[in-house]
């Protein structure tokens, strides 16, 4: 910030927290610029939460209202646990991507238009009769129409770029105005851009000029009179990075594989939103990581778990449809009791359905959606950095019971991003994996009396060499067996296996009093709106407890005691009421449902709604 | 391999590789004739028992593995190449084998095949083909004749049979070849190539069921017929066949042509030489071309033997690189990459 | 039965049901000697029941525990409702066969065995140390050892055959010894052996001679001194037939398609115990049925919804490792709105699992196995000639709800064998299936006002061209939408149709009191073993009522009623509490579960005792 | 189809077949021009707009059927090929078209594509080859060269692409052909051969995706490159190519060669003359191993065209056939059909 001219006087306001949601074409670079204003936030150490939304198709035609791609952040100098349920600024590229998010931003809120996005045909395509920059419609707005797209080509005029160049980097204008207007450091990004653009220094320059300049008007012009500080939010001392839900799963995996001296092999085939965890994984090679692209979801899984039964910590990541296919052979896996990890990032269907919007509803497929008696450990990731935590402990898990591991991500958290206070390496605890290599009296199927896992023994090893498959397994032996009582056996062992993970799995944590007229539960990425409706209800009087479920499937050993201190149970679920379903049938709790089925997160304002409504009625 | 290692591993005999299980196949089936020169051939492979594994599908020949005192995942239906592929990149310095099917190989498992073909993962492939679903009681399969009247086809079939040889080679097998389960000597070579070769190797063997499927091979297999049926391929070699080595095969153009060698017309100098090596793959089509023409005898022997860098060991060469260029992974540093910053 | 020669006297006495078990090597033959036994108890009036069990190796190593093929069945005077818990007549062609059996044979039971099966051999291979037949441990049965190979090769030569094909007659001497005992008709093998061999005149000769050597050998010998007669039951009037579930429900579609006008359209992968839908609905070409044997379960169904698509009935037919693989593509059929039904006939599992057993524990996978939220119906047949009712009403609901449904059987019933009183084509009620064809105001996802099912337009049709696919659509136009809202309402429209169903399915009918202490919930196979076991408690002055549900999704609308009227509520099934899990989910009542994983069907003994001790505790 | 019904179905003109949906690729996509090409040649086809069905899986090139204005059914991921065939067999009179990507039908649905080839089921399959997976924002595909740098590869991929025409004739398919998405003439002729022949018509079409792999054929399609690098294969005519005509393809053995007949040394005489009806399909072979030589110029064109009853039509034959035999079924008898009692 050293070329700043004179300023006009601006004052400056503190606020506790603020919501920004860039809106734009797809091809607008909306999920950067939303990235980058989160980096820079994140650095200037508020707490925050993201959630990127965008359309299925790469570059929907421009400007459709279906083709509006956004990105909205929500920081503060408090605990944040959502990306807000409504903005206080919009920044809109063109009129479809105003009408799409109008009715999210707060009365009075701003919008930041730019001018030069409406065009007739723009308006046409929005179905704006008249420009509602200009109609008076938005009076109960502060509307500010800015000519970005002319002040962006202004500043790069000397560089004899092409247009659409010129064009493209509209949104680093954009992003300078935020970062004026909320104080954000611009290093990050002009690092960024320095970092990406390495081989083409006109690009560095067109985008840091584009940045600059609106930074710079920020400053200069008199629309905006007013700046806003948002103070650092008090967060656990530690180190932070900004981490994606994905990102951060896959990182979980590498730990694990560091923590327990196995090998990592990833078995996957691409699919929305889960691909970046393959992106993520193939990168690491230097860790040993294996990463396979398979031709399909069944070739993924089954190369894991030819993986696994060399040795490796077999793992495979998927969504919804490629989750269907893969069942058959989870089966085998359940069959043959060998580690596996089986990531399924959930996203809105059913069939293609909306393939990257968010839901819940895979929790009946992840427990129940295989042939007969399959029963294995189901988990379930609260926030993006719990990815982390969740998929070590997935393979955890794995590795101890012999058993496959489902765990439950959705493409909000996956997509989404938060500060995480980084663990150190040293401080994560080691994984037993141990090859069993003792001929005496070996059996493959003999069982560990504590947690009725099989030894693991894997070829190469010598005189150990047997046989394990898909068909019914003798008691030990692990000769192939038709014998009735021995298939009831077989049957009890492979449910009481994964029953007695609840050992070993902590109790469930009630958030707020132990008994009381309202208990909510939880699981998966909701966490955040929850939590945050919680807090809101609990500062307007109300008792209301809450417990998030990250143990699905077995669940923790006091969560039965706990339903039964409480007049009502509201489980809200972006599904039909799945998890509902589970706990009714277990503890027989009249348990009501609180669901949305609409490729969107909660709101929090929706389920205070609701809670206000239950602790009424 | 040292060469200590190999006399070591050379230690074996074919009761070696015999598991003790039942063999629970229908008496007189060709799969316990596949198990024998398995058992018989593997000693001499230099492999060390406990590096060996076995991998399969579901269906009668799936069973395999179960008889070989190897380790061994009999996997479900039709997954077999893909599970051992998956198993090889893990373990590269195991030997990985699978045996499979007509309908596990080329029906439900057909798109493993292509890719494992086109990846050139470093596992052997020994196609039981007896041209029927046995375990499933007698269906045809995708390398059942046009016509054949089966439980599910009681009007006769009307799908046109794969040739599994062409489809090897079109999905760019590097050892592609076809054996019989009654030519013991045969199927031994056979195997022994496969082994030896680096690369996928894939095997048809045309296999009797004796239950579902019986005689589908007799003209190629029994005494009297086979002579005059088969024609062997043998590298560097003319293509001669017939019971008194009296006919050979000629090319006219493209199109191999019976022409016999005795009457003077033609002599072993005008017939076709084989050559497994070829680099392009046109003369392994024009010999697979030969499979279901009735005029023509069938094509038994190695087809083509190619090399190529392994799926498997490129997925390695890589991982050595990037530590190579990276340092070996570090936890703490991975976790604290890009941009950090510090609360107090 | 002309050249009989003078027989001692025997007397004949009369009995109202009998159990006879066939037991020998997988190539013995029993499975044929059950079912000509079957037939010709059928003709000669009996109701009955038949429990085929057999290993999965084609021939598995003769004279192993494992390789031991049985065939029971249960005729009698009176309803006849089980196989039968345990047997009065075991024949038994080897060691093996006497040993695996000889647990289900009742106290003072007959035992046949065939001494030539009794070689030191086979006596080791079935882990006797000494022959049974000799060391009087079989002193508590009616132990005959007949020379069943020797007399039939006595029989047979002068035919000159090969000793093989004279081992091979052997079970028609049995057979014809079992014609003896229980005066049953030989009319209908003589006259199968003619139509099975009918290019094969030796083997003619030879089965038949076997068989009246077996007649003529119980007539003269004196071991036999007792003939058996069992009375026609009391069936209601009417024309009968044997049949199998398979069979039946091959039927049943093809009645189905008659009745709707559809042209019948089956895409299947050979499974065991499905392969034999495939098999009958194969020859029925002139009914104009096409079967595609697909190149996997994946591909069977997506041409089967190619097929509905085109305006044929589409259907499918697999057990749970194929079931587990069409998921994803029930999910598209779920989201395209188009009638198919999907038949799996359930076997023990996990995995591979055993193959020729069976088992009900695909429930939960029909119900809850796919992708988020996809619903659709779920139906399940009773008995093997049920399977031909509910294939017909399978097709019907798919065809008028334009929705995937999903109906169950399993290993018992499919290979199970009971007289079906045939209904008159004309008597089936008329199915419409109407495609819509007037392109005025034509929406594709428009809706019936009381079923909620789309129109059917198929290619073809003049000015309707319209897509369908997979991704969420927009209410009424089908278009692609990722509207949040319409998601909302798509996602609920497809389950309010399914509920809808429930309108237009016969109400759940208690069997016994509308009150009382203990109601037994059952669905599927067990249906015969449930009502056996209440006639049996009742009798003893129990109260105990029964329902048996063939409509489990939706449930009849009068359920939850029915349930509340009793203390306490039973729910028997072959796995490990599926329904029960549903029914504790949706009414919340405290039904337990009775469970057996075995690969076997219930006992009534074992529900009786149950029973009791409910009624007690 | 009588000429009068042609006549009638003529009144179509590309404006007809546009379904009015925003098309929903991005700017400058191949895609585009598939579409206009087809759109532009269906009128000519002679068949009725009602009687059109496309089908497809997922991916960029999978939205097709939406902008068709006709029958479509955007189905699954890989099981288009399949759908179709379902389809087809039920209605054997409809026109039935599969639109498909590199992903969508040789990665998960390769083995769909090989059975389908197999049995000739008489669709058209439009594959648009973009080496790349556009909808899932760029991994590399099945068709990606090797050592492709990708998302899911950034160190490079290791799996060596398939041959698609060489797989198709693997599978035996019957018409096989390769176009360009920038040759408007040259796809529109091959969309209407397609068309015309009776059994599974396969075109591998090289389509630019200009966001995730651009330019990965501009060697093939812009002017200044593609002359020297394209060989177009004409029936009955030598393979000429080179901006003037100067070079051709001449047979060293079975191996392509490049030769010049402008200095003299070589003439068209001495050139291969293509073939696209030869009944074995050892020239078709010979010409799709020209596909990555870089030494060769790559064949564009029809490489086989071959008569063989289709599955659909096979089908509806023994349907016939059984009817004519058996009567028409009758429900009460099939009913009461085998040993049947009366109890009264
Ligand atoms: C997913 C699945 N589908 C179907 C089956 C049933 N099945 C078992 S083996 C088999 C085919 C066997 O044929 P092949 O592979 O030729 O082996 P063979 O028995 O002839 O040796 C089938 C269809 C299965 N086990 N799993
Ligand atoms: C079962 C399943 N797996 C994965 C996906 C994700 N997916 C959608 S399209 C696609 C590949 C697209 O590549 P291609 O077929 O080449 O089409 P393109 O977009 O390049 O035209 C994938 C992997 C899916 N929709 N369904
Ligand atoms: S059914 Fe055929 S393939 Fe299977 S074991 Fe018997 S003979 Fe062999
Ligand atoms: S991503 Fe590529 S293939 Fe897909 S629409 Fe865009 S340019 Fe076309
Ligand atoms: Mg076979
Ligand atoms: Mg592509």
């Amino acid at each position: 910030m050293d070329n700043t001219t004179p300023t006009p006087e601006k004052k400056t306001e503190t606020l506790n927290e603020v919501v920004i949601h860039f809106a734009g074409d797809s091809g607008d670079g909306m999920q950067l610029t939303g990235t980058q204003f989160t980096t820079s936030s994140a650095i200037a150490g508020n707490d925050l939460n993201t959630f990127p939304d965008f359309p299925a198709e790469i570059r929907a035609p421009a400007g459709t209202t279906y083709g509006v791609s956004g990105f909205q952040i929500h920081f503060g100098s408090r605990k944040i646990h959502t990306p807000g349920d409504t903005c206080d600024v919009l920044v809109a590229m063109n009129p479809a991507a105003l009408r799409v998010n109008l009715k999210h931003l707060r009365d009075r809120g701003i919008i930041i238009a730019n001018n030069q996005g409406f065009t007739p045909k723009n308006l046409k395509l929005a179905g704006y009769e008249k420009n509602p920059l200009e109609d008076g419609s938005l009076n109960n707005y502060q509307l500010h129409g800015v000519d970005i797209s002319k002040l962006t080509a202004n500043a790069l005029e000397d560089l004899n770029l092409g247009s659409k160049i010129v064009d493209r980097c509209k949104n680093f204008f954009a992003l300078g105005l935020m970062f004026w207007m909320y104080n954000r450091p611009i290093e990050p990004t002009l690092e960024w851009i320095k970092s990406k653009f390495k081989d083409k220094p006109e690009l560095i320059e067109a985008n840091t000029r584009a940045l600059k300049a609106g930074l710079h008007y920020g400053d200069i012009t008199e629309i905006f009179t007013t700046r806003y500080e948002i103070q650092p939010a008090k967060l656990k001392p530690g180190t932070y990075r900004n981490i994606t839900g994905n990102a951060a799963m896959a990182l979980g995996f590498v730990a694990a594989s560091r923590k327990s001296g196995l090998e990592l092999y990833l078995g996957a085939y691409p699919i929305t939103p889960a691909s970046d965890v393959l992106h993520e994984l193939s990168q690491y090679k230097n860790f040993k990581v294996k990463t396979f692209q398979a031709e399909d979801e069944i070739g993924a899984i089954t190369a894991a778990i030819g993986a696994s039964y060399g040795g490796s910590l077999g793992i495979t990541a998927t969504s919804g449809p490629g989750m269907a296919l893969k069942m058959e052979a989870v089966g085998l896996a359940v069959m043959i009791e060998l580690p596996l990890v089986i990531a399924d990032i959930q996203r809105g269907g059913p069939s293609t359905g909306l393939p990257t919007k968010t839901e819940q509803a895979d929790l009946f497929q992840a427990i129940y959606g295989r042939n007969s008696e399959a029963p294995l450990c189901v988990l379930a990731a609260a926030t993006p950095s719990d990815c982390f935590q969740m998929a070590f402990e997935a393979s955890r898990i794995a590795i101890k019971y012999m058993t496959p591991v489902i765990l439950l991500s959705d493409g909000y958290i996956a997509n989404g991003a938060e500060p995480w206070l980084l663990p150190n390496a040293d401080e994560l605890k080691p994984i037993e994996a141990k090859f069993h290599t003792d001929p005496e009296n070996f059996m493959p199927y003999a069982r560990d009396e504590k947690t009725l896992a099989r030894p693991w023994v894997i070829p190469g090893t010598p005189d150990m060499a047997h046989r394990v498959g898909g068909l019914e397994k003798e008691d030990k032996t692990g000769d192939i067996s038709y014998d009735p009582e021995n298939h009831q056996k077989m049957v009890n062992y492979r449910a009481e296996k994964i029953e007695r993970i609840a050992d070993d799995i902590p109790d469930a944590v009630v958030d707020g009093d132990k008994e009381g007229d309202l208990l909510i539960i939880g699981w998966g990425s909701t966490y955040g709106a929850i939590t945050s409706a919680v807090e809101r209800s609990r500062k307007k009087g109300k008792s209301v407890s809450y417990v998030h479920l990250r143990y699905i499937n077995p669940f923790p050993k006091n969560l039965g005691e706990i339903l039964y201190n409480f007049k009502k149970i509201l489980v809200p679920e972006l599904n039909k009421g799945q998890l509902l379903n589970v706990l009714r049938a277990k503890y027989l709790v009249p348990a009501i449902g609180y669901n949305k089925v609409q490729g969107l997160p909660f709101k929090a304002a929706e389920l205070e709604t609701k809670i206000d409504e239950l602790l009424r009625g | 391999m040292s060469e200590a290692a190999v006399k070591e591993a050379k230690k074996y005999t074919a009761k070696d590789f015999q598991s003790g299980q039942d063999v629970r196949w229908c008496p007189g089936c060709g799969d316990y004739s596949i198990l024998a020169q398995t058992q018989r051939v593997f000693p001499d492979l230099g492999i060390e028992k406990k590096d060996i594994v076995w991998v399969s599908g579901i269906g009668c020949s799936s069973r395999f593995p179960y008889y070989m005192d190897t380790y061994g995942l009999h996997g479900i239906h039709g997954r077999a190449a893909v599970i051992a592929s998956g198993l090889k990149m893990a373990r590269p310095e195991l030997s990985v084998w699978v045996a499979t099917g007509d309908g596990d190989l080329l029906s439900i498992g057909g798109n493993h095949f292509i890719h494992v073909c086109r990846r050139n993962v470093d596992i052997k492939i020994l196609l039981f083909n007896n041209q029927i679903y046995g375990l499933t009681k007698g269906q045809y399969s995708p390398t059942s004749e046009f016509g054949k009247i089966t439980k599910s086809t009681p009007w006769g079939s009307i799908d046109y049979p794969f040739n599994p040889v062409a489809l090897a080679l079109g999905a760019e097998c590097t050892f592609v070849a076809r054996s019989l389960d009654r030519n013991a000597k045969h199927l031994q070579s056979m195997i022994k190539a496969a082994a030896e070769h680096t690369g996928t190797a894939f095997i048809e063997i045309y296999q009797n069921c004796n239950v579902f499927n019986d005689g589908a091979f007799f003209h190629l297999t029994e005494k009297g017929q086979k002579e005059e049926n088969v024609v062997f391929l043998e590298h560097g070699k003319p293509l001669v066949f017939g019971a008194n080595s009296d006919k050979g095969i000629k090319l006219d153009g493209f199109t191999p042509k019976v022409v016999n060698i005795e009457n003077g017309e033609f002599s072993k100098n005008d017939l076709l030489v084989h050559d497994e090596n070829k680099n392009d793959d046109v003369l392994a089509y024009i010999l697979s071309s030969m499979t279901y023409d009735p005029n023509l005898p069938t094509p038994i022997g190695i087809f083509k033997k190619a090399n190529k860098p392994t799926y498997d060991a490129e997925m390695n060469k890589q991982i050595q690189k990037a530590i190579e260029k990276r340092g070996e992974g570090d936890l703490d540093k991975l976790l604290h990459k890009g941009e950090t910053w510090v609360v107090k």
